[in-house]
């Protein structure tokens, strides 16, 4: 669950990091208020889930209470989906630095990133110049000892009081990353002020799905997903990704479905959503087909290969869901796996062709599909 | 010897007297495997398809020494249980629990690699080898998939691997042991540890690698194979190679995060290493019989 | 430092350990009041830090108002010093174990000691039958996990519920342990109750002198000491204890003045006071002095062979402390080490005649003290 | 070769620019010691006594490889300073800092065990090897207490082992190498660790182990006595003979509980070892003759 950058700046606040002070606003005029209490310039900062928002111009820097009630107006009104604009004092800056904490499978530790040139995306540094990243790694049991974070701090070149304050603001920062099972805890970029302050210009904060049993009070609401049926599917426990193509991907397994996508695209399909009702979704096969059909597609696909997740119980769902939902484009399925026998009699039943080739089931969906689509135009001509 | 569980190991099998405890300790005794202790706390004295259940995992070997542990245990209760097994001396652990929270997977895993033990899971069918021995759960009864051969097979996911394993079976091959090392980000095993064994096992001639986006796992085989650590064939099939970046697909390891992670890096890392790499499942057993014959070219010649 | 049982169960409480109804009195009437309040049977605990209250009768069952009264006076009136009692309610118990943490310097972890017998002090059965002590241990890096939990209470033969809770009060414990910076949690007896309940019975918590700094709100008030002086010399951060014989040691180094102690038993002499003024104090006769006078001496004896605790400095102290204190006891003095030619001469011309030779000073002082005890006999006989 | 700590061992200096650390740092010099770098956070680029400083052991030991840290740290920075040294790769370490969290001295321990690596202290003067290095607090120009000689000493205490070696000295020997294991209740070496230095050191003769009340130290001497891992002369000298039980007297290691750690078991166990117990400091030396005069007698016989 990755938190909005107001809510990972909460978080890094109670820690003790210093972040700049804000207001939250949930549209135009509450932005423009905002503004004035904040004072003039500050910045205004769309509360969106997705990285590089500098270069999607969702943060712009104000000057007046006329501007940034314009501004407002304009990124709520976007294409981005804007919910919440954080509205932010802008700082005196004397330089930036990269901070983050994330976790390194091999090595089975906790690895803390950091480099002198803040504000870039460390992936692309990573990939230009991996030679300016520093990595500091931390056994958990062990836990970021203040040597390690004088380690990064000095390392990055830093002196004085800058130093002690970066590495005590590293040791906060493990607390973070520790306390809210993070996947990535992240200031980026961490501003180095002329007053020489240091303060988390952004916040990243992805907390581990596993673990929000034992996070207290966080739960993904609609504004974490992009679309309605992400949502739903997200409420359902069915992994669900949300696209805007032709085919309705209803799966199970993970590694099947991301296959299935995969060969869809090789034939020159394209899909609806991602969909898996594998696992311990394996009879939720009506609530699956349900969020489907949101999408409209042209054609249901269905692959499977189960195990547990039995193939005659999933053929029962199915056929369940056909009865029920009635749905108006094809289904192609392919179930295979422990009790496709029965499986296979079921779904003949219920007036479907079960096919038992993944490859051969993704063409015929793909098919169908474009013949859907020329048939809709053609529709579309008639009209 | 097959690959990390054969007929002769002892396996004992912690949260045995739950549902999925109890249905596939049956299925493993039913392939083969040797059980020959079960642990669920409070359940002392019980039996489990004859086997007998004992409170703690000390007890269990203080009486019936075993060399592998079966974990059936929820995730949330899976480190206490990994950690148990080490502190009783058990090297080898299989955990097919799906939700281990990505904190205490570093820690099994950081505990398992001081321990000198190898923790197979979670998020993982587990570990077989057809006809012999089996932990985890594995459908072993479809036999156009589960049919004894001399494939090592080596994988991420489930599903998939019975769609590719399955093409293995169709051309003609069989499996000598298949490793699951599980969907999760940070697998208590990683592909590459498990290599020296395949290496090794004398009743596998080459190795088929299920992979998929995310990680470097698939990257370090390829850098076993340069290293000449693993020096049988290799034939890999990836998942997510259309994947769009930055979306978590599947498995919460399947991920792009930067640059890392691509398939198409993936790719070409093993293509660089001398490996094979399918582009769909219908392609791997042509592969492997392309790969087997080169190798015994390059005998003949030799 | 070492807590009162009460402090040390509202400890355990505040970390899930279930303890039993009590109130805290103050004098008998109050103790009276509470007995009431709490019900019949209840138990008087006296709030004194030793061992064996039980033997010592210093803890009583009572069955009415009125012998809480008559029974909590005569507590309060003992030789003890009690100044508190503990009004509890009596549990009807089934069993009793013994449940503890503390440390194990060798293997360097962290040990749990649990005894199916409780109620039994522990060390009597370390030395009768250590094979019914069974020990866990407990890395504090990993903590203690569940299991090892569960390994302590099915060893100690429990079952079914019962086991569970003891398990999960062991976990309680370890936070306590850990949060606390305990040299020595300690449960003795755990009550398993009639009605298949665990409460702790008795508890016991030591904290750590050295991480007082981080324990918020823990300072050890007069009733932690048993003496006036012994108070004083904590609040000083001078070691210091309490004794009743004749000679006041005055000694710098903790080792040296354990051995002095030792000399001054096997001479025949008595000591008054253990007082340890080196290390950081070095500089502090005076007040060091002063405590020893307010024993009534009938000898000083100062032995130092120090190292940064520089002899000259030490002597320039005392001199001091003489002209301001004027003892009028003999002092033996025997200062060695850094800077100690400067030290004789200070001490010559302070009156002092300084010996280089602590077996000697020993002898010396045992003798001053038995001349001095004569005398003073001679004189009581006389008046 | 001495004990620990030789010229030729390259030791770096953690708190070297605090008022102790740099006025012991020019005495560790004046005795022998290489002393090649210091570290204060923040203060890289001064000097000390010519000593260059550095703002953490990695950045020292880069450009100043070292084989010893010596801490002039607070207590209750120790833990830190000792994991940064272990981190950077010095095997030894020698912390005089007197009041380490209880809890914390474990971790410093068990870590440097894991490492192999091996720290002194705290609550100790440190170690000297008169006239040829010393890391600590020694007042080295007491000449009749620090006079080079053949006999080792380990010790709990430190005005106590002025006291004790002093006589030692004055009956005619001098010390090899001195080791303080410290007073605390958790050092991070214990005596009988370093036994097998003394043994095979060819600079020491004999041993005198200056102990006291409290912990299992000096049972486990006897013990390494008894399995002929020491097979030197052991004269030992302990303190809290006559101590009551339950108060902590002096060192906070040094208190008896339960029927353990006093010193009557202490003096038993070594004697039945075969060490020699002197009951006042003035007996040392005597003990001492009679035991290398001993050995003398049964080498001769042999």
């Amino acid at each position: 669950m990755k938190l909005h950058e107001h809510e990972a700046k909460d978080v890094f606040a109670k820690a003790g990091i210093p972040v700049p002070r804000s207001l939250l606003a949930a549209d135009a005029e509450g932005a423009a208020r905002a503004a004035v209490a904040i004072g003039f310039p500050c910045v205004l900062k769309a509360q969106v889930l997705r990285g590089g928002r500098g270069k999607a111009g969702l943060i712009k820097l104000v000057k007046s209470e006329g501007e940034a009630r314009e501004v407002a107006a304009s990124l709520f009104a976007g294409p981005h989906e804007v919910r919440k604009l954080l509205v932010e004092e802008a700082v005196a800056i004397d330089r930036e630095v990269y901070l983050s904490i994330t976790v390194d499978p091999a090595s089975a530790e906790a690895v803390v990133l950091a480099c002198a040139e803040g504000g870039v995306e460390i992936e692309e540094l990573a990939a230009r110049a991996p030679g300016k990243i520093l990595r500091e790694r931390v056994r958990l049991t062990e836990g970021l000892l203040p040597y390690r974070a004088r380690n990064v701090a000095y390392a990055l070149g830093l002196e004085g009081d800058i130093a002690k304050k970066v590495a005590s603001l590293l040791e906060a920062l493990w607390r973070v990353f520790r306390a809210n099972d993070a996947e990535l805890a992240e200031i980026n970029p961490l501003f180095i002020t002329k007053s020489g302050g240091v303060v988390a210009g952004d916040g990243k904060l992805s907390i581990d799905d596993n673990a929000l049993f034992r996070q207290a009070g966080r739960e993904p609401g609609r504004d974490y997903y992009d679309s309605d049926a992400a949502f739903e599917a997200a409420a359902e426990g069915i992994p669900y990704l949300q696209f805007d193509g032709d085919i309705s991907l209803m799966c199970a397994g993970a590694g099947l479905t991301t296959v299935v996508y995969d060969l869809i695209v090789d034939e020159g399909g394209s899909v609806a959503n991602y969909l898996e009702f594998g696992g311990p979704n394996y009879k939720k096969a009506v609530r699956a087909m349900e969020l489907c059909l949101k999408n409209k597609p042209k054609v249901i696909l269905i692959v499977t290969f189960g195990t547990i997740a039995r193939a005659d119980i999933m053929a029962e769902g199915i056929t369940e869901a056909i009865l029920k939902l009635k749905p108006s484009c094809p289904i192609v399925a392919c179930i295979r796996g422990t009790g496709e026998e029965k499986a296979v009699e079921m779904l003949r039943a219920a007036g479907l062709e079960p096919l038992f080739d993944t490859e051969e089931a993704v063409r015929k969906a793909v098919t169908l599909a474009g013949a859907a689509r020329v048939a809709g135009a053609a529709k579309g001509a008639v009209e | 010897m097959s690959i990390f569980i054969d007929r002769q190991d002892r396996v004992l099998v912690q949260g045995i007297t739950g549902g999925e405890g109890s249905f596939w300790t049956k299925h493993m005794i039913d392939l083969g495997t040797t059980v020959v202790a079960g642990v669920t706390p409070g359940k002392e004295g019980q039996l489990v398809e004859g086997v007998p259940v004992f409170h703690t995992v000390r007890r269990a070997v203080a009486e019936r020494p075993a060399d592998a542990a079966m974990l059936f245990v929820p995730p949330r209760f899976t480190k206490d249980a990994v950690f148990e097994a080490l502190d009783a001396g058990i090297k080898k652990i299989v955990t097919i629990a799906d939700g281990i929270p990505l904190h205490e997977a570093l820690e099994i895993r950081a505990a398992a690699v001081s321990c000198g033990a190898r923790v197979i899971g979670g998020n993982t069918s587990g570990v077989i080898s057809p006809g012999r021995a089996m932990m985890g759960m594995f459908p072993f009864w479809i036999d156009r998939v589960y049919k004894p051969g001399r494939i090592g097979v080596m994988t991420r996911s489930g599903s998939l691997t019975n769609e590719v394993t399955a093409m293995v079976v169709r051309s003609g091959f069989g499996v000598s042991s298949l490793i699951g090392v599980g969907g999760d980000p940070v697998p208590g095993t990683r592909f590459a540890e498990m290599l020296p064994d395949f290496q090794a096992d004398d009743l596998t001639d080459a190795v088929v690698i299920i992979g998929e986006l995310g990680g470097t796992m698939e990257e370090e085989v390829a850098e076993a194979m340069r290293d000449l650590v693993f020096r049988k064939p290799v034939v890999a099939f990836l998942g997510g190679r259309n994947a769009p970046k930055g979306k978590r697909m599947g498995h919460a390891g399947a991920i792009v995060t930067g640059g890392k992670g691509t398939v198409e890096g993936k790719t070409a890392a093993l293509h660089a290493a001398g490996a094979l790499v399918a582009a769909r499942p219908s392609q791997v057993g042509e592969l492997l019989r392309e790969a087997l014959e080169g190798r015994n070219h390059k005998k003949e010649r030799t």
